[in-house]
């Protein structure tokens, strides 16, 4: 029983981000959308944190900690669109919010 | 590989049965008893076996669970089954696995082999601490959402809202200690306490970080939702808050929880600001007091005095929370709120900066 | 790791993923994501990143998953009725995340396997990570605070009830 | 041979330093103004005396050079920004930098009352910047930069008096007449690059040469083409027919300007660079001869126009053009030394002469008309006594400087390289009237009775002191300049020719012509007043044709500038509102009436917008992943 392949590592994250990117698209709750989101940012950061074990390098694990940081500073912001989205227009639906103005 | 597994099961066993499971019980009994000393009554004294009521012991300890596991487990209806299940698993879990990298006690020399008092031992020992605390919010959450009920529901949020909060000044007031330290891993902050400071005084964490030692003891005790800052069940506004709609095991589950997290508390307190298993002046191969005197002790003695110590600092600080629960009143929320952001916050980061200068001048002088 | 746990962690954390994306309830697809999370925490600790994997959890499943939740409880969000978009939207978009997929696993697949080096003790862990963050990151590192700090004052003026 | 110092950039850096203080700290310090503006020209004087001793101890075609940086570099094409210093813009620049000072020393007592006087003065250094930028240019290509800073300068000098819209007009059209000039001299340099690659001065004449004998360019040789285009350039600058129009116009700035750009300096830039690239002309003897003939016809026709001038500044303006004339003429007929020559003569009385207009228009209270003055020798005896001088001179009265280079011109024309007998015939006509209309200015303003108004002769008065000395530093180097030894200077840059010197016939001949004219304009002007109003009677319309300049500016104004104005004319106020606009509306018009289609396209929902987004990015994975 050897070590699991890098590649193997970045099969799932292709797989993982597809399911991400494909929750962004046809959700209609913003909220889950954003979660899709998230999703997709793990995946490429499974793909650094494997790329970094296989290069010996810890300079992938450094740029998944910056991810992290964006995904927390996106989420807050993000949240926070949602609730005053929720205020004003009553819906969490991407659909219903295709005015492009406040 | 077998024997090593073995040993690392019995350290956690020998952890959770001796210290954790030991200390939440006494913890239980204490609630019922100091509680009632300070509200000058009996407390609980019903329960007997032959006529040994053993000091309210059999009441909290043996008839209590016994009632609480056999009574209905009552599920309310249009809940959402998986998630009401999972709440209580999740509020219990991630306290007991947090309890992984306390070290009860140096090392126990068993032969030729050294086994390390400590189940597992991880260069982010601390991290993991906070990771598991700050999964405990799921359980509060999660009961909240799946009991169908406003009062749970309410409930919920506010825990979230103040784990959340709190989870920042306990983490930045850890930040502090591991400066000091130079380590995440809490067995060697144990050791790295075991020094003397002018040949007599221990050099226990609580002199180099007494600001974190506040912010962290008040954090514990708001992470654990316990009065006086229990307003996520807080049972004259919610009924029973996020747990209202349980009953059975799975209330006992909660109500454990929230012992274990204060016996948690209590053990991280231990470790980070008192000395952890250390006993003053003894080091591996007896007591060096002050005064160049010297008495020998046979080492499996000193581990064993180091793990009777370990014990008893557990129970003081669990003693000293279950004080503070019945001797304060409950915060509102915004001055819940406030305490932890306007408060501890800012204080956490002043005792940041200040001991990251302090560690940097020393070693710019040294 | 051990290639037999990989994909028994791989499986389950595609099945989680799915909830989050598949699940009716918004509260289902947060678990499924700290589930997912999890998981890939469990990968991290595999791969000698244990600093990532603590963190991973501390942040994103302490803190992120738990803001969603808040969110998701203070709108009191129900089942969704009609949780995906129009057919054509689903379609398109389904058949396109599959081919992105496909084909990352097949430029992926063509390339030599490349064995783990072998890498110092202490690799991953919170020095080494630090020395990094502090040495040649350290201003995207202090750029990262500056984010932060916009973030919080956004979040804030956005989520302030209107006087 | 050549040497490679660091210090010739000091030469350029004076002036422009000179320009900085006059910006940003000259409006509030007059004071520092009177003294900055001439010292900076002194200092750069120095350091050109300098340089020009250093290169006079090396060997003969010895030179120095200061390479500041690499200023392009664009594939193989590489222009430094370099200066040098061989004979010939030694000569260039002691005249710059020594004419220029005096002029500016003339400036502080000229300008002294002037609202404008560090702006102006600010113009001056600059302009002397510029001009050391062209004659110290180690390439075509920063040549060109001082070619353009003196056009600017110039323009700016020229309506430095802004507020009337006249000398505003004067600036623009001389401007814009340059600007034609400049069109062919940039057309001559794209040839230069597109044929040699290079703009190095230095490297053409002796890596390139055969290239432009032998490369033919529409049936032409390249170098006939690039000659005659550089040609173009000069015609502008140095205001040779059919550019010449602004100069005269160019009067309307302040007489030092006139002295200093418009006669000593500025206008002699086309002949230094014709000097400069002599080899090209050498190859080309059919734009040599081109040249010959347009300085010819120059020099005479501009005699003719500036004998029925009645303006002092319109006389010598017209006198400038003429002796430009000669100078293209000594280019064309192969003898550059003997151009050069009469470059650094014409800058000493030619600046004379206008100084001394100037100091006699200073004394009228601004009036320009000669037919108002008369008699004036009694009132300015150094102003007088000065221009007498500098009248002799130009008319070509041995021994002064005049005689000498205008005399290597015309025996250049006869028995040069590329001699034109028939141009030297033209070129003692010419003499012949310069003789006669300078008398004629001489004699109309400073002898007879005075004919201004009793309050401007009440106040007539002899100019300060700064005015008159430089005035008497220029009469004595009119007087000697003919005894200076450029032609041979310039010989060992351009090449010596060998030629005998002109016969005493001639040079009797030349002095005869002089001295007649002079003579000439005496009796007409002094003893028979009467008799130049019967003359313009009997040649009616000959004479009012000459008076009126020959119309030149009439016809370009019917030729060029109306066809000019009316297709500006159309294209806008019918091409922009029609075309232009048109397209613009159109381009509305049709978003305005389609984007009911493509709006559907802005959906408003995020979703579609990422989805567009996902599919360009699975192209470009695979795109990425095709191999």
């Amino acid at each position: 029983m050897g070590a699991t392949p890098t590649s193997w590592y970045l099969v799932l994250s292709a797989i993982l981000f597809a399911i991400g990117a494909a929750g962004v698209l046809v959700r209609r709750n913003l909220i889950v959308i954003f979660m899709a989101i998230e999703l997709c940012l793990n995946a490429v950061n499974l793909t650094f944190v494997a790329l970094a074990r296989s290069l010996g390098s810890v300079d992938g694990q450094v740029i998944v900690f910056f991810v992290m940081t964006v995904a927390a500073a996106e989420a807050a912001v993000g949240l926070a669109i949602i609730i005053a989205l929720v205020r004003t227009r009553e819906t969490t639906n991407a659909d219903e919010v295709a005015t492009l103005r406040w | 590989m077998g024997v090593d597994a073995a040993i690392i099961a019995g350290k956690a066993l020998f952890l959770m049965l001796a210290f954790v499971l030991q200390v939440m019980a006494l913890g239980v009994w204490f609630e019922r008893k100091v509680s009632a000393v300070i509200q000058d009554r009996i407390g609980a004294n019903r329960a007997s076996i032959f006529g040994v009521a053993a000091m309210g012991i059999v009441n909290t300890l043996v008839a209590d669970p016994i009632k609480f596991l056999l009574k209905e487990d009552v599920t309310p209806a249009n809940v959402d089954h998986l998630l009401h299940a999972m709440a209580p698993v999740l509020s219990l879990v991630p306290a007991l696995l947090a309890f992984a990298v306390i070290p009860f006690g140096d090392v126990l020399q068993v032969g030729d082999r050294v086994i390390n008092l400590q189940p597992a031992s991880l260069n982010v020992g601390l991290l993991y601490v906070l990771a598991m605390a700050s999964l405990s919010v799921y359980g509060v959450v999660l009961a909240g959402w799946a009991s169908n009920n406003r009062w749970s529901l309410l409930g919920g949020i506010r825990g979230s809202a103040q784990m959340i909060s709190y989870e920042i000044a306990m983490g930045l007031a850890l930040i502090g200690t591991v400066v000091v330290y130079n380590t995440l891993d809490l067995q060697e902050m144990a050791r790295a306490q075991g020094h003397l400071l002018w040949g007599w005084l221990p050099a226990w964490g609580i002199l180099y970080q007494p600001v974190a030692f506040v912010i962290f003891m008040t954090a514990g005790v708001a992470e654990s939702k316990r009065i006086p800052f229990d307003l996520p069940e807080s049972e004259s506004e919610l009924v029973a808050g996020y747990f209202t709609e349980y009953s059975g095991a799975k209330h006992l589950m909660f109500m454990m929880s929230d012992f274990v997290e204060v016996v948690l508390v209590s053990a991280l307190v231990t470790v980070l600001f008192f000395g952890g298993w250390q006993v003053p002046w003894l080091f591996r191969d007896g007591f060096h007091l002050p005064g160049a005197a010297f008495v020998a002790v046979p080492s499996l003695l000193v581990t064993i005095l180091q793990l009777t110590a370990f014990g008893l600092k557990l129970i003081f600080f669990t003693w000293l929370q279950i004080v503070i629960r019945w001797t304060l009143p409950r915060f509102r929320y915004d001055q819940l709120m406030r305490l932890g952001w306007q408060g501890l916050l800012p204080l956490a980061l002043a005792n940041v900066v200040v001991t990251a200068l302090v560690v940097l001048l020393l070693e710019r002088a040294a | 790791m051990n290639p037999v746990a990989f994909l028994v962690l791989a499986a389950l954390t595609i099945a989680a993923a799915l909830t989050v994306v598949l699940h009716r309830n918004p509260v289902h697809s947060a678990l499924g994501l700290v589930s997912t999370l999890f998981l890939l925490s469990v990968q991290f600790v595999g791969l000698d990143a244990e600093m990532v994997a603590v963190l991973q959890i501390i942040v994103y499943a302490g803190a992120v998953v738990v803001l969603f939740l808040f969110v998701i409880m203070l709108l009191n969000l129900q089942i969704e009725v009609r949780r995906t978009g129009g057919p054509v939207l689903v379609g398109v978009a389904g058949s396109a995340a599959v081919a992105l997929a496909a084909l990352i696993v097949r430029s992926v697949a063509g390339r030599p396997a490349t064995g783990a080096v072998e890498v110092p003790a202490g690799f991953g862990s919170a020095t080494a990570l630090g020395e990094r963050l502090f040495t040649a990151y350290l201003v995207p590192f202090e750029l990262t605070s500056l984010l932060l700090l916009v973030a919080v004052i956004g979040a804030v003026v956005l989520a302030k009830k209107k006087a | 041979m050549v040497t490679d110092v660091s210090w010739l950039r000091w030469i350029v850096i004076f002036p422009a330093l000179g320009t900085l203080f006059h910006v940003f700290v000259g409006g509030r310090a007059k004071g520092a103004v009177k003294l900055v503006g001439p010292g900076v020209l002194l200092a750069a004087f120095a350091v050109a005396v300098a340089a020009a001793m250093r290169v006079h101890g090396m060997e003969e075609g010895g030179a120095l050079r200061d390479a500041l940086y690499t200023w392009i570099v664009a594939g193989p094409l590489r222009v430094e920004a370099a200066f040098r210093v061989d004979a010939l813009s030694m000569v260039m620049t002691l005249i710059v930098t020594g004419i220029g000072f005096l002029i500016h020393v003339y400036s502080v007592g000229y300008m002294h009352d002037d609202p404008g006087f560090a702006r102006f003065f600010a113009y001056l250094n600059l302009f002397i910047t510029a001009m050391l930028i062209l004659v110290l240019a180690d390439n075509l290509l920063l040549l060109f930069v001082g070619w353009e800073g003196v056009g600017l300068c110039s323009y700016l000098l020229i309506g430095f008096w802004y507020q009337d819209e006249k000398n505003a007009i004067a600036g623009k059209k001389a401007f814009l007449v340059n600007r034609v000039g400049d069109a062919g001299f940039l057309l001559g340099l794209f040839c230069l690059v597109a044929y040699t690659g290079t703009l190095e001065i230095q490297a053409i004449e002796h890596q390139h040469l055969d290239t432009l004998r032998t490369a033919m360019l529409g049936g032409w040789p390249v170098a006939v083409v690039i000659g005659l285009l550089l040609f173009v350039g000069a015609t502008g600058k140095s205001a040779q027919i059919p550019l010449y129009v602004w100069l005269p116009d160019a009067m309307a700035g302040p007489t030092p300007v006139s002295a200093l750009i418009h006669a000593a300096t500025m206008v002699t830039a086309g002949v230094y660079m014709m000097t400069r690239l002599h080899f090209v002309y050498e190859v080309a003897p059919a734009a040599l001869a081109v040249v010959a003939w347009v300085g010819a016809a120059t020099a005479l026709g501009a005699a003719i126009i500036g004998v029925a001038q009645t303006d002092i500044k319109k006389v010598l303006a017209y006198s400038t053009v003429s002796q430009l004339g000669y100078m293209v003429l000594g280019i064309g007929v192969g003898v550059a030394p003997a151009a050069i020559f009469h470059v650094v003569t014409h800058a000493f009385f030619k600046g004379l002469l206008f100084l001394g207009a100037g100091s006699v228009i200073h004394a009228m209270g601004g009036e320009q008309d000669m037919r108002k003055m008369g008699g004036l020798h009694a009132h300015l005896p150094t102003t007088f006594a000065t221009m007498l001088i500098g009248t002799l001179a130009i008319a070509g009265v041995p021994p002064l400087a005049g005689f000498f280079s205008k005399d290597e011109i015309v025996w250049g024309a006869f028995a040069g390289p590329h001699a034109q007998p028939i141009l030297g015939i033209v070129a003692y006509a010419a003499a012949f009237l310069t003789a006669f209309y300078m008398g004629r200015m001489l004699f109309m303003t400073f002898f007879g009775t005075c004919r201004a108004s009793h309050e401007v002769q009440h106040h007539l008065h002899e100019s300060p002191s700064s005015m008159t000395t430089p005035l008497i530093v220029l009469a004595i180097l009119s007087v000697f300049g003919g005894f200076l030894p450029i032609p041979h200077l310039v010989e060992t840059v351009v090449g010596h020719h060998a030629e005998e010197g002109a016969p005493y016939s001639m040079l009797l001949l030349a002095t005869g012509i002089a001295v007649g004219g002079l003579v000439l304009a005496w009796v007409l002007y002094v003893r028979q007043p009467e008799l130049p109003g019967l003359f313009a009677e009997d040649f009616g319309q000959f004479y009012q044709l000459v008076f009126d300049k020959f119309r030149v500016d009439e016809l370009y104004d019917a030729v060029i500038v109306g066809p000019l104005f009316a297709l500006a004319d159309f294209i806008a106020f019918r091409f922009d509102p029609g075309v232009v606009d048109g397209a613009v509306n159109g381009t509305g018009f049709v978003v305005a009436e389609t984007s009911s289609i493509w709006r559907r396209a802005q959906t408003g929902n995020v979703q579609h917008y990422a989805l567009s987004f996902l599919l360009g990015a699975l192209a470009l994975v695979w795109y990425l992943a095709r191999s």
